[in-house]
């Protein structure tokens, strides 16, 4: 049982269950993104991948047992820390994906308002 | 050679008309008179059938006859015709026609009437649509009588006619373009409305030269 | 205290300048603002020229490559800033003095605008990749904005159409970025650039894929490029222009910039991304070809350029190269051009189908007339730069006796001489209905920032020298990989 | 200048009486065929000159009148550059000016020109006449020329007087040297002649006489006149380029009715052709053996 | 201020001319890269320069008739500018970039026309743009090969580059002078454009076409020789250019004899004659090339004054068509002599000059034994009366057969002018054809290697195969006319004029303003019965090339069903491409 559970502490092993998840969880945005027709469920779809994106980044960068990269409480080195460039990477990504959703949500709002409509499928004004 | 000296009814007319032109056949020049030796030689038939004439008039043509070694030939044209023939019976329809073709034509030209038809209406004496004496329309400057008259005299009357142009003979054209308004008023009063254009003659009201 | 110019203020001083908007707004300076930033930047630009031209400079911030991140201005990237200054400048200086769009001329747009300015500069300056991605973002938000800037039902189904579009492909440059990262635990374009080599041939494969595929929706390659007609048919003309003429010549840089850099031999990408460009090329004049409505028309006709642009990039000779950089400035001088005309026609016109502007030249004769000039430009006759730079690029091929590109290329030139030529019939077409009276605020003025473009084309095509040097310069900036990773990588705090 | 003008003179004059001798010959031959006495031989003159002295000539504009002029120049030119004569000083006219293809263009001048006169009247007959006019010539120059030209490619020269010269006896006449040339020359010569079966185009009964519906008198004589002339103009040049020309008058005489026997031959015996026949006629044989002609002579020249 | 605009204009319609008189030495700009534009006078432009210096006044003094108007000013000012830069450029490039600006001003002085339809418009600049493309991909296969974009670079290439060349430069030119079966563009054009315009379009703009074409001889791939030699005395190359020619020539008069439009007619009529230059062209002997510089020279003549007084016709009746014409003659007799003089000229008949053009194409094709080319060119050129026949019948003729052509006027003295001093010069040509060889075709040929044809005196027009003199055959057929006019007006008797137009003979009915007199359009209808005419009349280009457009249009339209506005859709399509692409390359192993 703990050779099971020592198992999961290797790193290999650890990343690739965060790499298969993550990307199950891409897919499901794929999915998402691709099926739904509803404007908000296609922003959050893409919210999904984006932070599908995110997950593989940290769990990937980062392996069972380093601390977190703060110089604090008699650390002096970084020695057994884990990277902290994908963190400060993911906190950036994270607030534009919010910024770009955001944008993304109010104009859907504001789109569902002028036109009552909430489909992409519907979205057809611009064709000729 | 059927030539009348006298005249006999209806034919003084046309002697009485033909009296105010000057008898000058022996006062030709040199030149007239080759002139009118090379017209003689050749006459140019205007092809128009107007009656049932014209089926004699083929004949005449072919090798049977032969009038073209008199220098005798059909024209198309009334521009290049000398002699225009009115063959038998002429409709008042048809009238209007020869009138104007035979405007058309240039001097000297002649007009020869074959038949009885032309002369006094033969056989359509009463028709209401046919005219009875040709020259009260147009100068008719040879009769050829016969109902209807064999290309052999045909040929007889053209010989004639040469030798009346040969002679200098006065012409029926100058009769007409110097009793134009006689001509026109006796046109006039058969084909009423329906006349040909004037422009034709107008021309011979001011001295015959345009 | 001197000023120390540095090529950070590309970016720093557009979003100086957009953060300040509340007092321009008060000072009623929004307008002037906007012009003369990008006025002053397109001076600073030139200015630099002389530096630039001996040596690249690279401005570190904090500490140097490969582990800080660092700003490099090399003659391509400085070709490219002061090409989008003064493409900005050109467009500000319209929405100035054309006062036809009042959604324009406020706050959001005027903050947008510089934005997007700045993002584009921070694209072709910037060293590292993860910067590069955050560009691409800032970039990518401030267009998604301006597109649906005039907040009605076409302008908001083309925002958000564009927010769709454009967050997936950033998902998928941000993959590549991720996997770049976790392969080589490395963010400096060049130090990844030597490690790019060591990966396992499929994961090359995969991040090239991914790269390509997030770079080619946002440069409008097909088929990554069905978006691009709704796109410009809906937002503002204004925006369009700065869309054809800085954004996708921004994306086309990064693409060609990380292929050339990344890849040791780019003869490998060669074939795919000139496939790709021809593809485009001819797919998109083609489509042109039955488009009704001007803007749809322009937006094919750019998709066109581009794939030109891309086919001649590819090719990855000197001489296409620059001849290619050529025709991106005269392209996005062109398009500008022909979207401001769109924008004035727009005034003028309730809608620019082919069918509703018979006769255009009666009621805008200049519009028309710069029309012409566009047109002829962009097909590539002389005496308008155009011609210069297809010249260019075809010699290239020609030098080395490729000839289906320039076959390709003429064919293509044909086919959407097919549909300018119709427009400008239609613009000349006798009509019988009597001239439209002229609105109110249609002046000459407005014509006065195309005037200047209409002038620079025919200098620059009666007198290409004067850009040869920086065009070539460039062209070997871009290419020179080398050169590149030595200078950055070689360079001390 | 003296001796231009008597040659002149005398050209255009055995021109003019040649010409109407042949046209009494063949309406005589003619007539004979057709098992008649026929008109004297005279008979073409007489009616010239009954034409010539006609009182009367209407006339149709300036055109009208100018039409039979241009006709006639270019009739007399066509004379007067065709050289008449083998090694003499008579009868050369103007002909060391000229050429074989300029002769052949001044052959069309004047038809063009009377066709300016008969658009003029405004008769459509006349103008339907033109047309046929023109389009028969647009179908009997190409074989025409062809077998000049065929004759032109073996002397290697456009001059008639050289080519007059190189034939110097019976054995060297192009027509023993280049029969095949004058088998493809014959039939369109012919045509431009006027002569049956070609002659759809002016046949009195044909559309109203063709182009000359409108002309008459004065006008018409000097159409004749210049029609004769223009004849035996056409008989001598033929006649200088595949009968080895003539030294003599009497040779030429002798030449030119030969050929002229030929012309009159053919045409009393064949019936007459549609203009679109006719064109379709010398398209297809003389064209096709002038095919023949240049494969044989220019390409494979067995000689 | 409109009349300041005006002489501006005038001025700068002698631009050409000034170029002509006061080029002395090479000029060069450098573009970039190492290409340099030359520019230079040789003696072959200096030719054509000298049919633009002649022709582009003559047209400009009508135009000035017109309301002023600035930009189509400018439009001729820039034509003009690109036909003088194409003619003096030194190298390919600076000869496309007057070749494309002459096309495009071109194009939009065509649409200042308000008959210019869209059909008209786009296979103007299509099938130009076609021409000038095909003629950069020339210019650049020739720079791959030499490294060189100078004109002389062409000598001594290998046979098959020569052969690509030729035909990619052949097909380029082709096109410009509308050689069948690429002609689409040139009645639609000539038909369409503004009147005076299409007189600069069919004398001058095709004459830019024979320019080029001047430059296939030496293109002609000589590998051929030992298969032809013995058939032909000349390159193969040149006997097809010579057939296209030829064939261009005959189906095109046959079109032009069936036109019922006057520009019509005369469009497809430059299309024959630019047919037999490029004949002339094929030959290429030093005869056959004069003969094709002369009818070059000729035709711009011709046509200049044809089409500036078809356009004072339709200017003072507003009527194009033969059957709305008519009995012009003596409304307006100095127009009539403007086009008899130039019909004359263009059938080619003796004593005007296009005889001599006609008769050194002859003897050209004679010395080169190409005799069935021979043929079918006087098949060409003799079919070409019915239609010189038709353009003098159809407008002055026969009976008005409208209002208009009842009450018009004589053409306005700036249409006068023009039309005057081309006659003077056709007849002046006419007269002393050897001084056109001497001064103005010789200086050519030696220019070009060739023999100079040469000249005993000006009056005389002398080739190995014999000559003839003009001013022999000028004096002696006016003496006749003069003569025979005055013999028969001495004698004049009872000649009189026709009181009435409708004293006609015919058949003794009287015709009237309704009869229909007038036989303008149906001339040449009769020629349909003729087997060889019916069928080329019955065919036409135009449904191969609406089809092409058609199938275009049809490839765009199916093309263009994967923009739609579905961004799922764009979406998918990418992820698609993106996972195919991905396991394509895993599989088969990058």
């Amino acid at each position: 049982m703990l050779e099971v559970l020592e198992l999961f502490d290797r790193p290999a092993v650890l990343h690739s269950i965060y790499l298969i998840g993550s990307l199950i969880l891409f897919f499901i945005g794929l999915y998402g993104l691709l099926a739904k027709r509803h404007l908000l469920k296609i922003f959050v779809s893409i919210e999904i991948m984006e932070l599908a994106v995110y997950l593989i980044l940290i769990a990937i960068a980062t392996t069972p047992g380093e601390t977190a990269p703060i110089l604090s409480d008699g650390f002096t080195a970084f020695t057994s820390m884990s990277d902290p460039i994908p963190q400060a990477l993911t906190l950036t990504a994270i607030v534009i994906g919010v910024a770009v959703t955001a944008l993304g949500t109010s104009m859907a709002i504001q789109y569902h308002r002028l036109t009552g409509k909430v489909s992409v499928g519907e979205m057809t004004e611009l064709k000729d | 050679m059927y030539h009348h000296e006298h005249c006999e009814g209806f034919q003084c007319e046309q002697q009485q008309l033909e009296a105010s032109l000057a008898q000058s056949g022996s006062e030709l020049g040199a030149l007239d008179r080759l002139m009118a030796w090379f017209r003689q030689r050749s006459l140019f038939v205007l092809a128009y059938g107007t009656g049932c004439g014209a089926i004699e008039m083929r004949p005449l043509m072919t090798s049977r006859f032969d009038a073209e070694r008199f220098g005798i030939i059909g024209a198309a044209t009334p521009r290049q015709a000398d002699v225009l023939v009115i063959s038998g019976y002429l409709a008042i329809k048809t009238l209007k026609r020869v009138i104007r073709s035979y405007e058309q034509m240039q001097a000297p030209k002649y007009v020869i009437g074959l038949g009885s038809c032309t002369i006094n209406g033969g056989m359509y004496w009463d028709s209401y649509n046919t005219i009875k004496q040709l020259d009260h329309y147009i100068p008719v400057d040879m009769y050829v009588n016969g109902c209807m008259p064999r290309p052999e005299a045909l040929i007889e009357g053209f010989v004639a006619l040469q030798q009346r142009i040969a002679a200098g003979t006065p012409s029926g054209f100058e009769r007409y373009r110097a009793n134009i308004d006689w001509y026109k008023a006796n046109q006039r009063r058969v084909l009423g409305d329906n006349m040909p254009p004037d422009y034709t003659y107008d021309w011979y009201h001011a001295g015959g030269v345009a | 205290m001197t000023l120390h110019f540095t090529p950070v203020w590309f970016i720093a001083v557009p979003l100086l300048l957009a953060f300040l908007a509340p007092l321009w707004v008060r000072w009623r300076l929004l307008m002037p603002v906007l012009f003369s930033a990008q006025v002053a930047l397109f001076v600073l630009a030139l200015s630099w020229l002389p530096t630039v031209r001996i040596a690249p400079i690279l401005e570190t911030i904090v500490i140097a490559p490969p582990l800080g991140i660092h700003l490099h201005l090399d003659a391509i990237a400085l070709l490219l800033v002061a090409l989008f200054s003064f493409a900005g400048a050109i467009v500000s200086a319209f929405i100035w003095l054309d006062n036809g769009a009042a959604h324009l001329r406020e706050r959001p747009a005027f903050i947008l605008m510089l934005l997007l300015i700045a993002g584009s500069n921070g694209m072709v300056l910037t060293g590292d990749i993860f910067n590069l991605y955050v560009f691409i973002e800032i970039v990518g938000v401030s267009a998604y904005a301006l597109a649906a800037i005039r907040r009605d039902k076409t302008a908001l189904e083309a925002g958000l159409k564009y927010v769709i579009v454009g967050s997936v492909a950033a998902i998928f440059i941000l993959f590549a970025i991720v996997l770049l990262y976790l392969q080589t635990g490395q963010l400096n374009i060049a130090a990844l650039a030597q490690a790019f080599g060591n990966m396992p041939a499929q994961m090359q494969l995969l991040i090239g894929l991914l790269m390509l595929i997030g770079l080619s929706i946002k440069a409008e390659l097909f088929p990554f490029n069905f978006w691009v007609p709704d796109i410009y048919r809906g937002s503002d003309p204004e925006i369009t222009a700065l869309y054809s003429g800085v954004l996708v010549k921004a994306f086309l840089f990064v693409l060609f910039h990380l292929t050339f850099i990344l890849l040791a031999d780019p003869t490998v990408a060669r074939n795919w991304l000139m496939a790709l460009g021809a593809i485009t090329m001819i797919v998109a004049e083609l489509v042109a070809l039955r488009q009704n409505d001007l803007r749809r028309m322009l937006a094919y006709s750019s998709l066109g350029q581009v794939g030109l642009i891309t086919l001649a990039l590819a090719f990855a000779s000197e001489a296409t190269t620059a001849g290619a950089l050529f025709h991106m400035v005269n392209h996005t001088l062109i398009k500008v051009l022909l979207f401001l005309l769109a924008a004035l026609m727009l005034r003028q016109y309730a809608s620019l189908k082919l069918t509703d502007v018979h006769g255009l030249s009666r009621t805008m004769p200049l519009a028309a007339g710069l029309f012409v000039l566009g047109a002829l430009a962009v097909l590539g006759l002389p005496p308008f730069s155009g011609f210069i730079s297809k010249l260019w690029i075809l010699k290239g091929f020609a030098d080395v006796q490729t000839f289906w590109p320039v076959a390709l290329i003429l064919t293509a030139a044909l086919i959407e001489a097919g549909y300018y030529f119709r427009w400008i019939r239609v613009f000349y077409a006798p009509t019988d209905a009597l001239p439209m009276a002229k609105i109110e605020g249609e002046k000459t003025l407005n014509y006065a920032p195309l005037l200047v473009i209409a002038g620079l084309l025919i200098v620059l095509g009666v007198a290409p020298f004067l850009l040869e040097d920086w065009l070539q310069q460039a062209a070997q900036a871009l290419l020179g990989r080398e050169a590149l990773l030595n200078a950055v990588l070689g360079v001390q705090p | 200048m003296a001796h231009y003008i008597i040659d002149a003179l005398a050209m255009l004059g055995m021109s003019y009486v040649m010409g109407f001798l042949f046209y009494g010959f063949y309406r005589q031959f003619n007539a004979r065929v057709q098992r008649r006495w026929g008109p004297s031989v005279f008979q073409n003159f007489f009616d010239n000159m009954k034409f010539l002295f006609k009182t009367e000539t209407i006339i149709h504009g300036p055109m009208f009148f100018f039409g039979p002029m241009i006709i006639f120049a270019g009739a007399v030119t066509t004379v007067l550059f065709v050289p008449y004569l083998k090694d003499s000083n008579w009868l050369q006219g103007f002909s060391h000016s000229g050429n074989l293809i300029l002769i052949i263009y001044l052959l069309v001048v004047g038809p063009l020109g009377n066709a300016l006169a008969v658009g003029s009247s405004g008769n459509p007959f006349g103008v339907m006449g033109v047309t046929r006019g023109l389009t028969r010539l647009m179908g009997l120059e190409v074989p025409f020329l062809l077998g000049l030209a065929l004759v032109m490619v073996q002397h290697e020269t456009a001059s008639v007087h050289a080519i007059m010269a190189a034939q110097t006896d019976f054995a060297h006449w192009n027509l023993m040297t280049n029969p095949i040339a004058f088998i493809v020359m014959i039939l369109p010569f012919m045509a431009s002649q006027h002569a049956s079966p070609f002659d759809v185009v002016g046949a009195p009964v044909e559309v109203y006489a063709g182009p000359r519906v409108e002309f008459s008198g004065r006008l018409l004589g000097v159409l004749m006149t210049q029609n004769m002339m223009m004849t035996v103009a056409k008989l001598v040049l033929i006649a200088d380029l595949f009968l080895g020309g003539a030294t003599t008058i009497w040779a030429l005489i002798a030449k030119t009715f030969a050929l002229f026997l030929l012309t009159a031959a053919v045409s009393t015996s064949f019936p007459r052709l549609r203009t679109e026949q006719t064109v379709d006629f010398f398209w297809k044989i003389p064209l096709g053996l002038g095919v023949i002609g240049v494969i044989a002579t220019v390409w494979f020249p067995w000689s | 201020m409109n009349l300041i605009t005006k002489l501006l204009f005038l001025g700068l319609s002698f631009t050409p001319a000034a170029t002509f008189f006061t080029w002395d030495g090479a000029v060069a700009w450098s573009l970039f890269n190492g290409i340099t534009l030359s520019f230079d006078l040789t003696p072959l432009s200096a030719f054509f320069m000298l049919l633009l210096a002649i022709g582009a006044p003559l047209i400009a003094v009508p135009m000035l008739r017109e309301k002023s108007d600035e930009s189509a000013y400018a439009l001729y000012a820039l034509l003009l500018l690109g036909m003088q830069l194409l003619l003096l450029a030194g190298d390919f490039i600076g000869f496309f970039i007057g070749w494309e600006m002459m096309t495009w001003s071109s194009y939009l002085l065509l649409l200042r026309s308000p008959r210019t339809d869209l059909e008209g418009a786009q296979s103007y600049i299509l099938f130009n743009l076609a021409s000038a493309f095909l003629l950069l991909a020339g210019m650049l296969f020739l720079y791959s090969i030499t490294d060189d974009f100078r004109i002389q670079a062409v000598d001594g290439l290998l046979t098959a580059d020569k052969l690509v060349l030729f035909v990619l430069f052949s097909l380029a030119f082709l096109i410009k002078v509308g050689a069948l079966p690429l002609h689409l563009w040139v009645p639609r054009s000539y038909d369409q454009a503004p009147d005076l315009f299409s007189a600069f379009l069919s004398a001058l703009m095709s004459k830019m076409g024979i320019y080029g074409l001047m430059i296939l001889p030496l293109l002609f791939p000589d590998g051929f020789s030992e298969i032809s030699g013995r058939f032909l005395n000349g390159p193969v190359a040149g006997y097809v250019l010579a057939w296209i020619g030829v064939i261009t020539a005959t189906i095109a008069t046959f079109k032009a004899i069936s036109q019922e439009d006057m520009k019509r007619l005369l469009a497809y009529s430059s299309i024959a004659q630019v047919g037999y230059i490029v004949t002339a062209l094929g030959v290429g002997s030093s005869l056959a090339i004069g003969g094709a510089l002369f009818q070059a020279l000729v035709h711009t003549l011709v046509k200049l004054l044809l089409f500036i007084t078809i356009a004072g016709i339709i200017l003072q009746t507003g009527h194009r068509r033969f059957t709305d014409l008519g009995q012009l003659i003596s409304r307006m007799p100095i127009s009539f002599f403007g086009v008899l003089i130039g019909i004359i000229g263009l059938a080619g008949m003796p004593p005007l000059p296009g005889f001599a053009a006609k008769y050194l194409m002859y003897v050209g094709l004679i010395e080169a034994h190409w005799l069935l080319l021979l043929a079918a060119m006087i098949l060409a050129s003799t079919a070409s009366f019915v239609y010189c026949y038709k353009l003098i019948y159809g407008p002055f003729l026969g009976h008005a057969n409208s209002p208009e052509a009842k009450t018009a006027t004589e053409a306005p003295w700036q249409y006068l002018i023009p039309q005057i001093i081309l006659m003077g010069m056709l007849v002046a040509l006419g007269i002393f054809p050897g001084w056109a060889i001497d001064v103005l075709i010789d200086p050519v040929l030696i220019g070009l290697n060739m023999t100079p044809i040469g000249a005993p005196t000006w009056a005389q027009l002398s080739t190995n195969y014999g000559g003839y003199d003009g001013v022999v055959l000028m004096s002696v057929f006016a003496t006749v006319f003069v003569l025979i006019t005055a013999l028969f007006l001495l004698i004049r008797g009872n000649m009189h004029r026709a009181a009435s137009p409708y004293d006609l003979s015919f058949c003794g009915e009287v015709p009237t303003a309704d009869t229909p007199l007038h036989y303008g359009a149906g001339m040449g209808r009769e020629l349909r019965r003729v087997p060889l005419i019916g069928w080329i009349l019955r065919h036409t280009t135009t449904g191969f090339y609406a089809g092409l457009t058609r199938q275009t249009q049809a490839a765009a339209g199916v093309i263009g069903t994967l923009y739609g506005s579905n961004p799922q859709t764009w979406l998918l399509l990418a992820v698609l491409i993106f996972a195919v692409t991905l396991t394509i390359q895993s599989v088969t192993g990058a």
